[in-house]
């Protein structure tokens, strides 16, 4: 196999790769940020992250059904949100707060 | 009637009293009680009468009349019946313990009678002679065990009979665990019997005792007879387990008699006795007998000639007396053993009976000091413990001579005796006759020490009577067996106890040396002239009222300490084995079970807690610390999976 | 059939009584129950064969058989005498009850029948499971008895008791499952957790080494039984749970609780891991006599009489352990006496205390003193019972004690004699506290009674007499005439004896 | 080559943008920044040759999804956040540190499986299937093949909408902040 | 491609079908009625026939082996069985529902119907054999329960057990998809039955695949409530009203554990001997996590949340089992058997719990049973019954479960396992006893909220009644569980 430049070849590694970093980050944004809506949003990012993994695995394995997933995937990412965001509302409205700091009244 | 009839008469007629007695404890009706009682021992002796006929009627071989009831316990090899057996040595034993028994039960009656718990006594009595005629008949060792263990019992019920007073429920306590003590020896000197010769059964033991002598020290019939004979030094009160005899004194004085002077403590002598092939067979174990009989001879003289209570001196005086019986048997004089055994019962049931008398003339009081001068309120008594004296301080012609004689004889002649037993023996003598006449001369000689209030009175009939017997029995009883040398002195008495025991006893095997004639009368009149000048002294000290404590505090100073608190025997007992026991228990228990296990398992139900604390820390109800864990969780599994 | 019904009669009066509406004659109802229960178990007694070693009257039905799991029950030598036990005590411990459980009267006779019910059930189970399902049950009421109606530390007894017994057995549950992995060896295929089963197994032993399977599986059933028993060093248990739990729950915990564990030695233990259960008998028969010794020493030493009489079943428990290690006729025998001896002389004297106990409302020795003047029948009884704990000969204690000394002597001499120890700390420990209770000048508790005379103590009443009479009957009948109990086991025990390498039970 | 600069490209703003996500301590820049990286990976998907999926994702994503966002952002009316990281130093490190490693982890994973599956391609010379990249293709595996799921996901549609409106409308709180 | 959906699939799919109609139904009514809250006991009714149907259909046309759908869904025994014991557990939550404080109101019809489509998503969950399926059933169960949690009346916390559910919750789900995503790419497929074959040698070869698995796992792992995913269990069953934790606590542990089986199934811990010991420790972490912080609990519903926990630990054991197993209908069913067990225990004591709460906000505490069992002993009994089971003292069910879960386990040559098992449960008799304790020896007036809840109470008994029932004759049902799983 003749060796590959990684900068101008892009391949399946590529896209993993990158679907890992934002997986990542996402995954940080959820570990470390105290706002329920942006913690909504870094989980929003990994769910992307995730489609692009199937997305780029759909192409290079000629299976359509990846596509399908992401489809799936999205339908369900905009359901979760609509619920997050429908109890981060109910949330607000009864505390005023959605720094998730304020919640931690259940421990132990 | 079948010997097997009258041996069940016989076991069972005390038993039916303490049945009787013991249904209607409260009754205080002391006429009643006691003549159910008497009346039960009485019909026992009958029937030992009756068999002693059947014995002396029966071949001279064929002198064993058996009673197998049924099967006690059987398991594997291990068979023992519920048998008993009359026969040369246990009639004897029976005749002493019902015939002595009506006696004492009979001074009982008089004794007791002001007592409340009266009907109980009798109980305690009869099921006290219904155990020891158990132990005296059982055909094998354990059947022997269960009176052994029996008599134990009804001791420390009749010691702690007047239980309210913390001092006698603890001397009842004393005996019992110091008997327990040569018990458990007893045990396991039956199993070594047991594994070695395949049978509990005395006679089968016997048969099987070794021919040829055991020289080892570790040979079955050594060791067996020796851990039996540990328990015979718990039971018959020698060295080192005596101590619990002394204090058996707080018990009712007829009690003492029966229990701790004619019958229980000598329990172990017959023990030996019955068992004398198998001794015989080991002679280490009869020479550690003789030993301990002659160290108990002395010692318990010379303790028994600094007491001041009345039944202290006579409780050491009977101590020492075992030690001759021992002495004997461990010489291999088994019949003089038994003979001294049966005179002894006589004169000092006779000389505790009378010492009865005296506390109950006493009003209770039994220290010798407030006494002195007895012998005119006292006339009978008086008498019929003179006798006593003369017998026990082994006056010539008195039954104690002859048997004692006879002991000290065999100690020096027997190939098993040696010059120091016979020295021993001799010393014993002596004191025995110096502590005695103190005795005499304190309670009942000189001048009368005895408080104002007081006023002291003969006893009635029904306890003088069996003192005259006794006292009959302890001057004539000696002729049954008199030595062949004075026999032959005395016009060609033959020796009729020799000639009834010789079957069941067994020669030492060993040739004896020879001795002269000569010897054996220097012998007996170095003894007898020695016991005869003690006694004077002591009369001499003792009248005179010279003998106070401090005199002889004086004279014989540190000696005179020692021996006068027993040779701080019961202190080291206490002081070594039974208070650091009792401390190191509590030790264990606090160290050991709540410090040690208990703390474990608190340590680990705490650690499991801690951790659940722990468990809990982590749950902070932070949801980001939540999402750390599985963060963390996915990383550690990933880098698991991938990295081993 | 008639083992089933013994077995489960219990259970079906505990039902009646739940429901019953009627609070006044919840006990006499008991009572009643109880009795018929006992002449039940006669009836078993007079069916049974005493000159077979055969499992008798043996039931099986299939009940999970996908595991080989059976309803399996069955009776031999071994066991009958502990089920005669069992329902002996039992109307013994509802008529000692009858006054010092005033409270939930319903419940705790619930709880003892359920109880009875699972106690048999581990005598009789010849199947694994069956035999742990008995066996954990058998906690529950027994909990709840100690729990409910304990004294004022009876949360702390009843969980650990509850606890200490679990963790034992959790591990035995393990080995009964590994067990039941090995039987399609010799069931030809088929998994069976029949005991007959078990016993036909040859688990690998290799003596020296430490982890093998029979070893392992030695220690684990060995573990739960000597929790139960319980051995030192894991007893400490027992005192806290008798000290706490109301007089009828100490009388079945020593009567016939402790007794789960020592039977099992002689039905599990040994016959399925003979070679381990020689190896290491050692072990055991040292533990047997530590326990003996020490269960005495720390009996002496107690200030409570009820904590007193636990240690003493500690040394008491080393006896019948001593006797079952030391696996010969004599040691076995002896053991499985002392096990009934056990049951009644200390049935008895914790009744005897708890007789004691609702009159002065104490247990502390030192409170005591001169008792004797003041209940003399009561004395009688409790000297009485003393010396059946104590082993005097003609009392049931001896027969036993001697057997398992002789026994021991003949395993080791040295076991025998440091055992032989127990006999006079026996007798120490007892008489002491006897002198102490009943002699010597009027103590705390005996003054303030002759002064107040609404506290006055009275001596035994009819129902006491009642109580004791069959006790005290037992105490004399066992002890001058064993043979008519131990005939029934002798076989048994013979057999074990001899065949514990090949052992097997024949089914009749 | 064109499609490596584009990759890279997009891969760039991507990745900006993801972590503007993050780190952005104003909730409203995130949003924006969120919606950015739709956009990018929208793109991606272009460059994947997902063309419907790369429009669903704009209008869904970008579109629906994000104006929620926003919208209820607004309606919260936050400001700046002061604290908007967590604080905790060991337990910040901690985290960053296992996200870190887990990334390492996946891309060794990535460059180790992706190896691995060329292999796999390599050998078995994947037959039969054949990459039809169209919307219908995609409809015709969405209807027939995952017919199921599909009627599934209407299911959970309508429970969402259901659920979020009966939540709304739930009895109002009492909790004051303590 | 020739595909059709027929009769066929529409069948085997009728309990679904059913089920979701049924939950509209109330629904419905409440709806035509003008939006106001018809008669809940009605609604109760029929959400129950529904679930009777489902189960009634579930068991005719269930449990055949047939796919559905293309090879979507699979009816097997597995499917059947862990339904069926979802609709029971579901039924017994319904009921708690009906009559506890914080979940009957005005949105009764509203709540009825996002617990029948959670169970609806169950059934999914569990009869799917495509991981994205298995993802949809997952999210409809999850979704409707976290807005179930949210619509609580309960004020202080169930909102925010609500939020961490839900946040931890879809952070899991993105875990598990991008699982999926790396499965899809190493496999090809995401279909269990696809790449149940070939599964044991690409966890060797492929990497990749290996971390999709275990992310898929992991994904699982949280959802069971596997430490150290576990600690949202706590504060979400402490927060969540009783009904529904009940709810969770049972049903949804139950068909999670069934996927998890799926999944388990394909052979990957054979593939690789490193996962193969990871969830071993797992296992052991989950028990003595679970048990030993349930020993320090006071509030009852959390200290059923721990034991939940560590239930789920005894339960991986038997997973793992079933994992390595030749035999693996037979260690299946032994997993099953442990569910229903576990379901019918801890469903008994939350109704116990649920008949004691007196408001909404009421928090139970262990003290506070002090006296029940003088107030209520039928009731206290049923407790006793349920705390006994769960500590596995026998005859009761919970024994049987571990019985027959760590004979699999040792079969298996997992030992250890086995033997950390049952020491965790001798751990556990500790704070199963202690309601116990609190009951019947302390005095206190704990007694039911309101003398009139017999739905609940029945529960309670029904529970108590199967538990000594099925307990005693365990072997029938276990032969049927391992014959329609074999």
């Amino acid at each position: 196999m003749p060796e590959t430049n990684i900068l101008t070849t892009i391949g399946l590694e590529h896209y993993l790769v990158l679907s890992a970093v934002l997986f990542s980050m996402g995954m940080a944004g959820v570990l470390l940020r105290r706002n329920l809506i942006v913690l909504l949003m870094s989980i929003e990012l990994m769910l992307n992250a995730v489609n692009i993994s199937f997305v780029a695995f759909s192409k290079f394995n000629n299976n359509i059904e990846g596509q399908i997933m992401v489809f799936f995937v999205m339908t369900i990412a905009a359901a979760e949100a609509a619920v997050g965001l429908a109890l981060a509302v109910s949330i607000f409205k009864r505390f005023k707060e959605v720094n998730i700091r304020f919640f931690e009244h259940l421990k132990g | 009637m079948s010997h097997q009839a009258l041996i069940a008469i016989l076991l069972l007629s005390p038993f039916v009293g303490f049945l009787l007695n013991g249904l209607r404890y409260r009754s205080q009706n002391y006429v009643l009680a006691g003549s159910i009682a008497t009346g039960a021992v009485f019909v026992s002796f009958i029937c030992s009468v009756m068999l002693m006929m059947d014995l002396i009627a029966a071949p001279a071989d064929q002198r064993r009349l058996t009673a197998n009831f049924f099967e006690w316990i059987a398991v594997g090899g291990f068979k023992v019946n519920a048998g008993f057996v009359v026969d040369q040595i246990s009639s004897i034993m029976i005749l002493i313990i019902t015939g002595v028994g009506s006696l004492i039960h009979l001074f009982s009656i008089g004794y007791m009678h002001h007592d409340k718990g009266v009907t109980k006594y009798f109980a305690y009595l009869n099921l006290f002679v219904f155990n020891m005629l158990i132990l005296v008949l059982g055909d094998s060792l354990l059947t022997m065990f269960v009176g052994w263990e029996g008599v134990g019992l009804c001791s420390y019920l009749l010691i702690g009979f007047w239980f309210s007073d913390a001092a006698k429920a603890a001397a009842g306590m004393k005996a019992f665990i110091t008997n327990r003590v040569g018990d458990a020896a007893f045990i396991i000197g039956m199993f070594i019997l047991f594994f070695s010769f395949g049978t509990l059964n005395m006679y089968e033991l016997n048969a099987l005792a070794p021919t040829t002598v055991e020289a080892s020290w570790l040979g079955a019939a050594t060791l067996g007879t020796l851990m039996l004979f540990i328990g015979a030094t718990g039971k018959s009160a020698q060295v080192p387990l005596y101590v619990w005899l002394p204090d058996a004194m707080a018990g009712p004085t007829p009690v003492s008699a029966l229990i701790h002077a004619a019958t229980m403590v000598t329990a172990g002598v017959y023990m030996i006795v019955r068992l004398n092939p198998m001794f015989v067979a080991a002679p280490n174990t009869m020479m550690i007998v003789a030993i301990v009989g002659a160290i108990t001879a002395v010692m318990a003289a010379t303790i028994g000639l600094t007491q001041y209570d009345i039944k202290k001196i006579l409780a050491y005086s009977t101590v020492s007396q075992l030690g001759y019986m021992f002495l004997a048997v461990g010489v291999g004089a088994f019949g003089a053993g038994m003979m001294h055994l049966m005179t002894h019962a006589f004169f000092k049931a006779l000389m505790f009976l009378g010492s009865g008398s005296v506390i109950h003339a006493m009003e209770g009081e039994q220290d010798t000091r407030l006494m002195g001068g007895l012998k005119k309120y006292l006339p009978i008594t008086h008498f019929t413990f003179l006798m006593g004296w003369l017998a026990i301080i082994g006056f010539p012609l008195f039954s104690g001579f002859f048997s004692k004689d006879e002991i000290l004889w065999q100690s020096f002649a027997s190939p098993r005796g040696s010059v120091f037993l016979w020295v021993a023996g001799a010393i014993g003598a002596t004191l025995t006759a110096f502590y005695m006449t103190r005795l005499m001369a304190l309670t009942f000689w000189g001048k009368s020490r005895v408080p104002k209030e007081v006023h002291p009175h003969e006893s009635p009939v029904i306890m003088t009577i069996p003192l005259i017997v006794l006292a009959i029995l302890s001057v004539v009883g000696g002729f049954i067996g008199v030595p062949h040398l004075i026999g032959e002195y005395l016009g060609h008495i033959p020796n009729y106890w020799a000639e009834w025991l010789a079957p069941v006893i067994k020669t030492l095997p060993e040739a004896a040396a020879p001795h002269t004639a000569t010897q054996e009368w220097a012998l007996m009149t170095t003894s007898v002239t020695l016991a005869l000048i003690s006694a004077f002294v002591a009369y001499r000290i003792y009248t005179s009222g010279k003998g106070t404590n401090e005199a002889i505090a004086k004279a014989f100073g540190p000696v005179y300490n020692v021996v006068n608190n027993k040779y701080f025997v019961d202190e080291a007992y206490f002081g070594g084995i039974i208070n650091p026991l009792v401390k190191q228990s509590q030790n264990l228990w606090m160290y050991i079970d709540v410090n040690f296990i208990d703390k474990t398992t608190h340590v680990i139900s705490d650690m499991t807690k801690g951790a659940g604390s722990l468990a809990r820390s982590f749950q902070t109800g932070n949801m980001q610390q939540y999402a750390m864990y599985i963060g963390l969780g996915v990383v550690v599994v990933l880098t698991f999976v991938l990295m081993r | 059939m008639l083992l089933s019904v013994v077995l489960f009669l219990p259970l079906v009066f505990a039902a009646i009584l739940a429901l019953w509406p009627q609070k006044s004659t919840i006990r006499h109802l008991a009572l009643g129950f109880s009795l018929i229960e006992f002449l039940a178990s006669l009836a078993i007694l007079r069916n049974f064969d005493a000159n077979s070693a055969a499992l008798q009257m043996v039931e099986q039905y299939a009940w999970v058989p996908r595991f080989g799991i059976s309803y399996f029950i069955g009776i031999d030598g071994i066991s009958l005498m502990l089920i005669m036990l069992t329902t002996f005590l039992t109307p013994i411990i509802i008529l000692g009850s009858w006054t010092s459980i005033a409270d939930r009267v319903k419940g705790f006779h619930v709880a003892l029948f359920v109880l009875q019910t699972a106690m048999m059930g581990s005598f009789l189970a010849m199947d694994a499971v069956l035999f742990y399902v008995f066996w954990e049950l058998s906690l529950v009421p027994m909990y709840f008895i100690v729990g409910i109606w304990g004294g004022a530390r009876r949360i702390y007894a009843t969980i650990k008791f509850f606890i200490y017994t679990m963790a034992g057995s959790v591990l035995m549950l393990l080995a009964i499952i590994f067990l039941m992995r090995l039987t399609p060896e010799v069931t030809g295929g088929s998994i069976s957790a029949s005991l007959l089963d078990f016993y036909k197994l040859q688990i690998p032993f290799v003596a020296g080494e430490f982890f093998t399977a029979q070893t392992l599986l030695f220690f684990a059933f060995a573990l739960a039984f000597a929790i139960k028993v319980p051995l030192f060093p894991l007893h400490t248990w027992l005192p806290d749970a008798h000290v706490e739990a109301p007089t009828p729950g100490s009388v079945v915990l020593a009567g016939v609780m402790l007794k789960m564990g020592t039977f099992c030695y002689l039905r599990w233990v040994i016959p399925l891991f003979p070679e381990a259960a020689e190896h290491f008998a050692w072990f055991f028969v040292a533990l047997g006599v530590i326990g003996i010794v020490y269960g005495a020493l720390v009996a002496m030493v107690q200030p409570d009489v009820k904590k007193l009489v636990a240690y003493s079943s500690v040394s008491h428990m080393g006896y019948v352990i001593l006797g079952i290690f030391v696996m010969n006729q004599y040691g076995v025998n002896g053991a499985l006496y002392q096990m009934l001896n056990h049951g009644i002389s200390t049935g008895a004297l914790f009744l005897l205390i708890g007789m004691i106990y609702e009159r002065t409302h104490s247990r502390m020795i030192a409170k005591y003193g001169g008792l004797a003047s003041a209940l003399p029948v009561f004395t009688i009884m409790f000297i009485i019972v003393t010396m059946s704990s104590i082993a005097v000969p003609l009392t049931n204690g001896f027969i036993g004690e001697f057997l398992i000394l002789m026994g021991s002597f003949q395993y080791s001499p040295m076991a025998a004699g440091i055992s032989v120890l127990g006999v006079i700390l026996g007798a120490a420990y007892m008489l002491w506290m006897v002198k102490r209770v009943f002699f010597g000048p009027k103590g705390e508790i005996v003054t303030h009674a002759e002064e107040d005379k609404e506290h006055a103590l009275h001596d035994l009443s009819v129902r006491e007499w009642v109580v004791m009479t069959p006790l005290i009957i037992l105490i004399f009948w066992m002890g001058i005439f064993p043979n008519h109990f131990m005939d029934y086991s002798k076989k048994s025990v013979d057999h074990l004896i001899s065949n514990k390498h090949n052992y097997t039970l024949e089914v009749k | 080559m064109t499609d490596a600069i584009l990759f890279w490209f997009l891969a760039l703003v991507t990745v900006c943008a993801g972590l503007s996500v993050i780190l952005m301590s104003n909730p409203i820049y995130s949003a924006l920044s969120l919606a950015m990286t739709m956009v990018g990976v929208s793109a991606l998907f272009v460059t994947l040759g997902a063309y419907f999926i790369a429009g669903v994702q704009l209008i869904v994503y970008a579109g629906a999804v994000m104006v929620l966002f926003v919208m209820v952002l607004m309606l919260f009316d936050l400001k700046h956040e002061i604290q908007a990281f967590t604080r905790g130093k060991i337990t910040g490190a901690i985290k960053i540190a296992s996200v870190g490693i887990l990334a390492g982890l996946v891309v060794g994973a990535i460059t180790l499986g992706t190896k691995a599956i060329e292999a796999a391609k390599a050998t078995e010379a994947v037959a039969g299937k054949t990459y039809d990249n169209n919307t219908m293709s995609l409809a015709q595996n969405l209807f027939l093949q995952n017919v199921f799921g599909f009627e599934a996901l209407g299911v959970l549609l309508l429970v969402i909408a259901v659920g979020t409106v009966a939540l709304s409308r739930s009895r109002g709180g009492t909790h004051a902040r303590d | 491609m020739n595909i059709t959906v027929g009769l066929t699939d529409v069948l085997l799919a009728s309990p679904l079908i059913v089920l979701f109609l049924f939950s509209l139904i109330p629904l419905t009514i409440k709806t035509l009625r003008g939006n106001s809250e018809q008669n809940p006991a009605a609604t109760i009714v029929i959400a129950l026939i529904g679930l009777g149907l489902t189960a009634g259909l579930l068991l005719v046309f269930g449990g055949s082996d047939k796919t559905a759908f293309n090879n979507q869904l699979l009816f097997d025994g597995l499917t059947q069985w862990s339904a069926l014991l979802a609709i029971i557990a579901s039924a017994g939550a319904l009921v708690m529902m009906y009559e506890n404080p914080a979940t009957r109101g005005k949105q009764f019809s509203e709540l009825i119907f996002l617990a029948l489509n959670s169970v609806l998503g169950m059934i999914i969950l569990v009869a799917a054999v495509n991981l994205i399926t298995v993802f949809i059933g997952l999210e409809l169960m999850s979704l409707s329960l976290y807005l179930m949690i949210a619509m609580s009346h309960e004020q202080k916390i169930s909102k925010e057990a609500a939020m961490k559910y839900f946040v931890l919750g879809s952070f899991a789900s993105a875990i598990f998809l991008y699982g999926v995503s790396f499965v899809f790419g190493s496999s090809g497929s995401v279909n269990i039955t696809d790449f149940m074959q070939s599964a044991a040698t690409l966890v060797k070869t492929n990497k990749l695949f290996l971390f999709g698995i275990v992310f898929v796992i992991l994904g699982f792992c949280f959802k069971v409530s596997i430490a150290p995913f576990h600690a949202w269990a706590p504060d979400v069953y402490q927060g969540a009203p009783t009904p529904v934790t009940s709810f969770m606590a049972t049903a949804v542990k139950a068909v999670s554990f069934a996927a998890f089986l799926r999944v388990i199934a394909t052979q990957t811990l054979v593939g690789s001997q490193n996962l193969f010991d990871v969830m071993q420790w797992l296992a052991v972490i989950t028990m003595t996590v679970g048990n030993v912080a349930a020993i320090m609990q006071n509030n009852f519903k959390r200290m059923l949340a721990y034991s939940s926990v560590a239930h789920s630990g005894y339960l991986l054991v038997g997973l793992i089992t079933s994992g390595i197993s030749q035999n693996s209908a037979y260690s299946a069913s032994s997993v099953m058997f442990y569910l229903f067990a576990y379901s019918i225990m801890t469903l008994g004591a939350f109704a116990v719990v649920s008949l004691i709460e007196r408001s909404e906000n009421s928090v139970i505490g262990t003290d506070d049973l002090a006296g029940f069992a003088k107030n209520q002993p039928a009731l206290a009994m049923c407790l006793t019954i349920f705390m006994l089971s769960l500590a596995g003292i026998p005859p009761a069910l919970g024994f049987f479960g571990k019985f027959y879960l760590f004979s699999a386990a040792v079969s298996e040559g997992l030992l250890w396992l086995a033997l950390w098992g049952v020491l965790n449960s001798v751990i556990s008799v500790y704070y199963y006893l202690r309601p116990i304790v609190v009951m019947y020896m302390k005095d206190g007036e704990a007694d039911v909220a309101d003398h009139s809840l017999h739905a609940t109470t029945v529960t309670v008994y029904v529970c108590a009644f199967i538990i000594i029932l099925v307990g005693l004759f365990s072997g029938p049902l276990f032969d049927l569980v391992e014959k329609s799983l074999g």
